[in-house]
């Protein structure tokens, strides 16, 4: 019997999507990000979820529409204000959705703690600032640092250029930006990719995110591009 | 000293001007990495006697100027989420990898905008206090780039002083400001105060001291 | 029961029908990695009826058998720095990657060698107490592998019970290891003692409580 | 002007070293050891060094070589009992060089760490065994962990496959191992390459160690083979 990731639709991979999951979503503003399975997980339903994301959705496709759709209890980003955002804002001027701010670089490197079986580092990242309050702090030759703790998740959702039914992948320019590390971070992660190549045709020097750090792969070869979506007033569902 | 008239101002320097004393300070072989907005003028005073890397901290290394309309890819953005291009010799990683670039302190170099700075180098720029509260990447930045050079109007578009014993807004650093450069003056952050390395040729010291809140050294 | 006289042991499973066992024991899909030595050998006993990926902890994914004396490369080793191959699908990767992925819990299995083991489940495997300290991967995998498996003659060479109340050699990880393989029987590390899940169709319970420094569970 | 990392000769890319500087050794067994690099430090003559490296050297070759010159004071490593080992025992049986034994994995990660900024992480490797001992203890979702500190140095010794004259660098199979991790830790971070491109000739999406991290190349277009030149007999000087 051979190893294959690959799922034949939304249905089967979103299957064990569940209520109140933590699901991390790959992707900078747009690039990387995996709108066709936020789609999916729309029509799947789940709601009371944690989103672990740098941004806040845009416009009402993909995270801007699952957060409009009030699937979502609570976001951890780095950004929340962008230029496009129209969900996220409306709910949280309304109080109905929560929000805990993480600088970037912690946040990716909480999300890689993760899945390092790392539960916690040091970073100068914040300290004396707002960001530090209620942290741990600790001094190592003559600096203060916070303690940071390790960032998982239940599902990591991704979206990359080619893969193998392994689930090795290889991202697309700066639409790699978090995904390797979600990948490492969640028990399942979910993961889009525009080509699927035969094992033999991925060269092991190249692979960015290596198969066991993937459990479902889907293939979406013409995925939606937001912006363009975004101007034509697209929504979902 | 506070709340001046906004129209007894002097003209100091443009924002071209401001960029490219920056350009000058930046030295051959940099690794920077430039704040959206106004710090993103710097790259276009750069001199022929020096190259210069730039850093995007969404994941690329070696950025390039805009795309021509025709070469846009939506895949490859700069942290203001733009399109860019790379450069020959850049390089694509991912964010945690990008990270250590900035936490590891291997940028010499990041040039941010500011709301307030303190005379301890202590920097206030992601937050008024109000609406949603959003930090990206420059709390990273301000913490793990060697040198941290500020660019700003000398004084808030209320005519208050941006350069503050204290500052009130939120921090996104303290103590992380080398160098700032306003409209002004270019100003280091020095143990006894706001020290004078470059002075505005329209501005004497004592209308400097009148728009700073915090000891002024020449 | 402890220091039999080596004679009077009853032979037990061959080398060949441990690994075979431990084989039987990996399900399909699994991401496992075989120590140095005897571990090795498992690879040769996988069923058909699945696929198995190898890491190797020095950073390669989907390693595959030796290779032919010319197609040896030098720059493609194991963790045991012997010349291996890879299969389609692996990849290579650096150090901190390769041991993210054994400390953040995504191998499945790891299966090692012992010296001793104890009732608790502490692993002994990387010291004698004596020579040159060197402690390689070891502690990493047992510390992070999902499942540490031991395969292990049941008596040191000297007839005595490697499997003991408590180790007195350095140990390698406290509480690690989930189930042992000996020539003598499969047994569960439980709350209440070792668990027998399979016992060598030569042996007695009674037999093998005596070579057994601990409580044996039926 | 343009940026060229690339020096001309072994004397000119080791003019800075210095007595008592620390240094990693990248490489795991021989694959990815930048021998030519050490040999060029034993000309060099640098005394009371500290290595780290995975290993503590072979025959008398690269680090076996540089070790048996007693050019060096201490070795923090994983692994210094290898089958092919000489130098390093010999000195060690004598008590005349000091050793630091760390776990592999606890070593990529310490010297990560020193690279991106990070003073200090926790993990769960080694707690319970000797090598705890004397390491702070804190517990995280009601399991034990250690306090680990981030490894630093002075210089990296580091092999690569290609490189250009900024310094991106590719590695050859499993002679990546510690060296990007090495590059990203130390100070200054010296690269012996067997081929050097064109930038235009590099893939930005292949690059394993990006410029960044590195300060100084040389070309070694046909570097020793360690193990042949062990069964040689070869020694250095």
């Amino acid at each position: 019997m051979q190893i294959n990731k690959i799922k034949k639709d939304m249905t089967e991979i979103l299957s064990d999507v569940f209520d109140g999951a933590t699901i991390m979503v790959g992707g900078f503003g747009e690039a990387g990000s995996p709108i066709e399975l936020l789609h999916g997980l729309i029509d799947n339903g789940a709601k009371d979820l944690t989103i672990i994301a740098n941004n806040s959705g845009n416009g009402r496709v993909g995270l801007g529409a699952l957060i409009g759709q009030r699937q979502v209890k609570k976001v951890i980003c780095s950004f929340a204000r962008s230029a496009k955002g129209i969900t996220f804002p409306e709910l949280y001027n309304k109080g109905e959705i929560e929000l805990e701010v993480v600088p970037q670089g912690t946040l990716a490197e909480r999300i890689r703690a993760a899945g390092s079986g790392i539960p916690g580092f040091y970073t100068a990242t914040g300290v004396g600032t707002p960001l530090a309050i209620g942290k741990e702090e600790k001094v190592f030759n003559g600096k203060k640092y916070i303690l940071e703790e390790a960032l998982k998740a239940d599902f990591a959702f991704v979206k990359a250029e080619t893969a193998d039914r392994y689930g090795n992948l290889t991202y697309n320019k700066t639409a790699r930006n978090f995904n390797p590390v979600m990948c490492m971070a969640a028990k399942t992660s979910l993961v889009q990719v525009k080509s699927i190549l035969e094992p033999s045709e991925m060269n092991p020097e190249h692979v960015i995110t290596p198969g066991i750090f993937v459990q479902k792969l889907i293939q979406v070869e013409n995925p939606i591009i937001e912006t363009n979506a975004i101007d034509e007033g697209v929504t979902y569902p | 000293m506070i709340n001046l008239n906004t129209n007894d101002l002097i003209k100091g320097w443009d924002r071209n001007t401001i960029a490219s004393k920056i350009a000058d300070d930046l030295p051959h072989s940099s690794y920077v990495n430039l704040g959206i907005g106004m710090p993103e003028l710097v790259s276009q005073y750069i001199k022929e006697d020096r190259e210069i890397i730039y850093h995007s901290e969404n994941g690329l290394l070696g950025m390039g100027p805009s795309p021509n309309e025709n070469e846009i890819d939506l895949d490859l953005i700069n942290a203001g989420k733009k399109p860019v291009t790379i450069l020959p010799g850049g390089s694509f990683c991912h964010h945690a990898d990008s990270f250590s670039m900035i936490r590891g302190g291997h940028i010499d170099y990041c040039v941010l905008g500011a709301m307030e700075i303190s005379i301890k180098g202590d920097l206030a720029n992601w937050s008024t206090g109000k609406g949603i509260p959003a930090v990206g990447g420059a709390m990273d930045l301000v913490a793990g780039a060697k040198n941290v050079f500020v660019m700003t109007q000398h004084l808030t578009k209320e005519g208050k002083p941006k350069l503050v014993q204290k500052c009130t807004l939120p921090l996104t650093g303290a103590g992380v400001v080398s160098r700032i450069y306003s409209d002004y003056a270019v100003l280091d952050i020095t143990e006894d105060g706001f020290k004078v390395v470059q002075l505005n040729e329209n501005i004497t010291v004592e209308y400097l001291k009148s728009v700073t809140d915090g000891n002024i050294i020449h």
